[in-house]
């Protein structure tokens, strides 16, 4: 405890984005300070203890918290799931690249499966809502539409082709 | 009783399956495509035997190698569970002509219900109230005009071999019935191989309640009263209990349910599990729409609320033993809710999640049942429908049900993929579900209305507290971008 | 109802509380040691509050922390558990006056029942059959001996304060009397700081059978029937049933039990939920022994059985609701089967197995009750007592139930630790268990017949080949040297 | 599976010590051989696979295995629990330590807990059977007794002392 105590004495604050908001959290010991951005800061005193792998007891005056890392930077406490990016001090952009988006649009295949059909070609025009691209897996098909109105760039994939979560599939620039 | 059985199925309900035997002393032989090597399923058997590639139709809808594998062990009986080749008469015949017991109805019944025009038929025949509408498929164009005008609009369109929503459409008006036809047909094909649709009255905001019913080989048929299926997704079934709320202020309808279902079951030459679906409306008429000839997802809430075990029964009645359980043995006690845990993002319109779960904490204690086909490490398949495993309770009220089952929801924690758990947590909480004003309507209302409560600031704190401690840790392989660009409509994600 | 409840207990009773508040609505507060910092029980409480150092006696048998930490959290009521303070009754009245409710009966009924000479009394002026003895404690030998010779040998020593089979001794022959009585005192001194024993006619293979009681503050109350607990190892109940089988066969003496259990509460002026011990020999007399102030280890059994939620009506009555349920709306359906898991390893005498859960496998499935203290990774401390986890089963027969146990335990799997899994799924084997022929003797009498079964090569063989296949893996931490080299003595593991 | 069969194909024998049994297994490809000192041979063909951390399905003849390894040496087949110790072929002293046992012997805490008394001295002689040390855990106390009659080499403990399972409590000559 004594040794945690002073490894975290000197206060670090970490920029975050949770569920989309911008926010900071500072860490001072077993003290920490959170603030969404342009809110009011909140102070707390915490006891954080291992229960088991990836999983977290957390107490603040008493009140307890099961908290469980779920990967891919979701947390669950208390059965809620929170999305949250946390950005080293150093690297900002990192942080503003998840807030915002602009400029040439990777789509990432939301979900593992195999793609049925692509409904476009490189170098077409296609509106926001169009189709793009047809992904099955579990049974279900799911049709890819366009966030915006653009120009394909680029397919990175093709009909019958095995893909994973987050794999690049096309790009709109 | 059989000495080993071979089950035709997986996931969760061969798990199931595997249990019974178990509990009866009967060896078990699981078996499982390429994708499913490791499954619980194979883990708990005694015996198991390899189908083919991940596709079901190299694997569990192979009926000649499931055939095979059953003689290979020696397996005398086949419990086909849900899904796949439950309803294939085919099979069924396959069975018998292999001297192999097949665990369910005769081959007879599965065919005469397999094609919902000809249950349509039977029903009728043996008196039992059906929803307007053709008994026929629809053969051209203006005879369809002409029914939708004699029926009145809204009408539905329905796939005669269908299940699942599948080449479901509701019609409007008749200048949509066109194109509503060749969409359904179309769909209806590609799901079925069977491009058959026909026509009926379409019922506003209705109850989806069912009747279980159990039958033996010497003429002997109970009813277990019924399970309430109103809240579905796209026709797919997501919450369902026992008893029905609106039996609990009206019970001589489940008598009055009951009884017709036994009519129609027993018109049927029908034996084993079987399910009789209906409709009903708000003054609690009630329309038969078709029997499910095979164990129901579902079925555990019947279990808890009566007390009997139908996957032993189901064994029983295949061996030949007769149903000892009388008509007015049967005891409805408390309360079941159940829930369908699917491998599902509901922040992105239920898209599927498949994937290694890294992590699986399981509720647990007081009136807390969970049947599940999952492990930590496993890798959920893409292959088969999302189905993870399905939680009930039990309680002596629907209100501490439905307490029991939030709590048991609190506890169930599932890494690495995503899940409709949370889902399940504001539907607990949700007042029109509490007082028990269900229609099949349910979900989308709900949709509606619902408003994502703000996490208190604190519990936000500690997520941002938690993220930071564990900065070092890896992540999970299958999750989802949170801020996925795509812009994605509910209603389209089954493609027309 | 209250808004919020301190749980002043740990383990699985812990979480067994916690759950039911949660499902009550109500806000639960849970207590720990420095051991238990991230037990289960802290990890689901909505609140946690710190009680000292790991020792019971440094933490949760402290008094005045427990009722500060209530006052600090704001909680109206504290719910003991069983065992640590749950039948001291300066604890109750501490409670009493910090205007805490006490869940539990009140401190005088306590009192009262926690001297067994006084309980005797109690019963005997209710008209209860107790086992022939004296009432008051040996205060000389001469004395003592005159009460054995006319009791008759054997006779058996028991603590006034007693309970665990602490300072119990059988005596056989007058000679053994005066060391017995030693032995017996200064035990019973270091347990329970009173040294006062007392003799009783010993009882020859008696079934241990307890009735449930369950009465509100208005004066109603009622019994919920038995449970069988002759299953026991030094006094310690290993297994419990309900219904106990020699009540399937008499269901007569459920009645005339109950009826007597009820007297003897009423005589206490006693509330809210308790228990009353009576031995029960070959020709079914039964005989008072004692009551038990608190909710029991095996109330899910009864729970299973009778449907009703025993922390849930303690809850209600101790907030001062009228239990509504009458003596004729209890039924008992089906039967009920407990197997308490404890860290322990029955290979080397039942030795403790404390250290950390390296992995854990929980059975699930129809019928299949877990009340579990623990989770994958949690260490279990050395300094309590070693039940990890209650496993029952229901079924409507004793001998589905059974089947059903062997079945769930054949899931369970605990690695890192010694449990007695394996240990229950010989019982459930056991010949003489499945007869129902029980009686305190059994574990004895079973030791004595048992015989390992040898594995078949093949399994044997897989255990090699799966060594082999794992070489790289690390070995976990806790585990027992295999061919430890100590001589150990079942009967003297618990020193004299 | 093609590479693994590669990585295994040549024959590799172990010396095993099973529930206290001496016996060998020889594996080649997916095949292995089975034999107890002195029995007969079990031969079969396998299939393996990684059913989550520390879980082995194993297939023979379509016969299913449900294997867990439970650590410190122990392997759970279908629920029953396993002791088995595997040699590397070269060491084979260490197969026979485990399966001997002669010479001054160290007695180790057969559980974790406290040490609450010591019942003998250093250079005492004791008789098989003899209490040396008590143990006490879970609100147990267990007296630990001399295997045989010997004289007490070197005691390593104290009263009061904390102790986990295998430490070496004493040593008797």
């Amino acid at each position: 405890m004594v040794a945690r105590r002073q490894g975290d004495a000197a206060a670090v604050k970490f920029e975050i984005v949770i569920g989309g908001q911008a926010a900071s959290l500072t860490t001072t010991g077993e003290r920490f300070e959170y603030r969404r951005e342009g809110g009011p800061a909140m102070e707390r005193q915490y006891s954080a203890a291992s229960a088991g792998d990836g999983t977290l007891s957390i107490l603040i005056d008493g009140r307890s918290y099961a908290v469980a890392i779920l990967g891919a930077g979701e947390v669950s406490v208390n059965g809620r799931v929170f999305r949250v990016d946390v950005f080293d001090p150093r690297e900002q952009r990192g942080r503003r690249a998840a807030a915002e988006n602009s400029g040439p649009q990777a789509m990432t295949a939301p979900m593992p499966g195999r793609v049925i059909r692509v409904l476009v070609v490189a170098g077409q025009e296609v509106a926001a809502g169009e189709g793009l691209i047809v992904v099955e897996a579990m049974k279900m098909q799911n049709e890819m539409k366009s966030p915006r109105a653009g120009r394909v760039q680029a397919i990175k994939t093709a009909a019958g082709a095995a893909v994973s979560a987050g794999d690049v599939l096309l790009v709109i620039e | 009783m059989f000495q080993k059985v071979l089950v035709a199925n997986r996931g969760e309900i061969a798990v199931r399956i595997v249990r019974a035997l178990r509990e009866a002393g009967v060896a078990s032989v699981a078996v499982y495509s390429e994708a499913d090597r490791a499954s619980l399923a194979v883990l708990m058997a005694d015996e198991a035997a390899y189908l083919g590639p991940a596709p079901a139709s190299e694997s569990y809808l192979r009926i000649d190698k499931i055939v095979d594998a059953a003689k290979r062990h020696g397996a005398e009986a086949i419990h086909p569970g849900y899904g796949f080749l439950s309803e294939n008469a085919d099979f069924a015949e396959a069975c018998e002509a292999a001297r192999i017991v097949f665990i369910g109805p005769p081959s007879a019944a599965i065919r005469q219900m397999g094609s919902k025009t000809a249950a349509r038929k039977l029903a009728i025949s043996a008196g039992a109230p059906v929803v307007p509408g053709t008994e026929s498929a629809i053969d051209n164009l203006e005879n369809a005009k002409a029914t939708a005008r004699d029926l009145g609009y809204p009408v539905l369109l329905k796939a005669s071999a269908g299940g699942g929503g599948k080449g479901m459409r509701r019609v409007d008006r008749e200048a949509d019935l066109e194109a509503a036809i060749r969409d359904a047909s179309s769909e209806a094909q590609r799901a079925f191989q069977n491009g058959e649709v026909y026509l009926e009255k379409l019922v506003l905001e209705p109850r989806h309640i069912e009747i279980q019913v159990l039958g033996d080989r010497h003429g002997h048929m109970i009813h277990l009263g019924e399970r309430e299926c109103s809240i579905q997704r796209r026709h797919q079934k997501v919450i369902e209990e026992c008893p029905s709320p609106v039996m609990a202020e009206h019970p001589e309808l489940r008598e009055r349910m009951g009884e017709t279902a036994l009519r129609i079951a027993r018109a049927a030459n029908y034996s084993n599990a079987g399910t009789l679906e209906f409709l009903v409306d708000r003054d609690r008429n009630f329309y038969f729409l078709e029997m499910n000839t095979r164990l129901q997802v579902e079925h555990p809430v019947t279990e808890l609320v009566t007390g009997l075990d139908l996957v032993q029964w189901q064994l029983r009645i295949a061996a030949g033993e007769p149903l000892t359980v009388r008509q007015e043995d049967v005891r409805w006690s408390g309360s079941a809710v159940e829930c369908r845990i699917y491998a599902e993002d509901p922040d992105q319109q239920f898209l599927p999640s498949p994937g290694q779960i890294a992590r699986l904490t399981e509720p647990a204690g007081p009136g807390v049942r969970l049947d599940s086909g999952v492990y930590e490490g496993w890798t959920v398949p893409l292959d088969y429908d999302p189905l993870l495993a399905k939680l009930a309770t039990w309680a002596p009220s629907r209100e501490t049900a439905i307490a029991r089952m939030r709590r048991a929801l609190s506890e169930c924690m599932i890494a690495g993929i995503r899940t409709n758990r949370a889902f399940f947590s504001e539907i607990m909480d949700d007042a029109e579900f509490r007082a028990g004003r269900l229609s099949t309507a349910f979900l989308d209302e709900f949709f509606a209305r619902r408003k994502a409560k703000a996490p208190d600031l604190e519990t936000e704190a500690v997520a941002a507290l938690a993220a930071v401690l564990d900065q070092r840790k890896p992540t999970a392989k299958s999750s989802i971008a949170p801020t996925s660009q795509w812009l994605q409509d509910g209603r389209e994600t089954l493609l027309r």
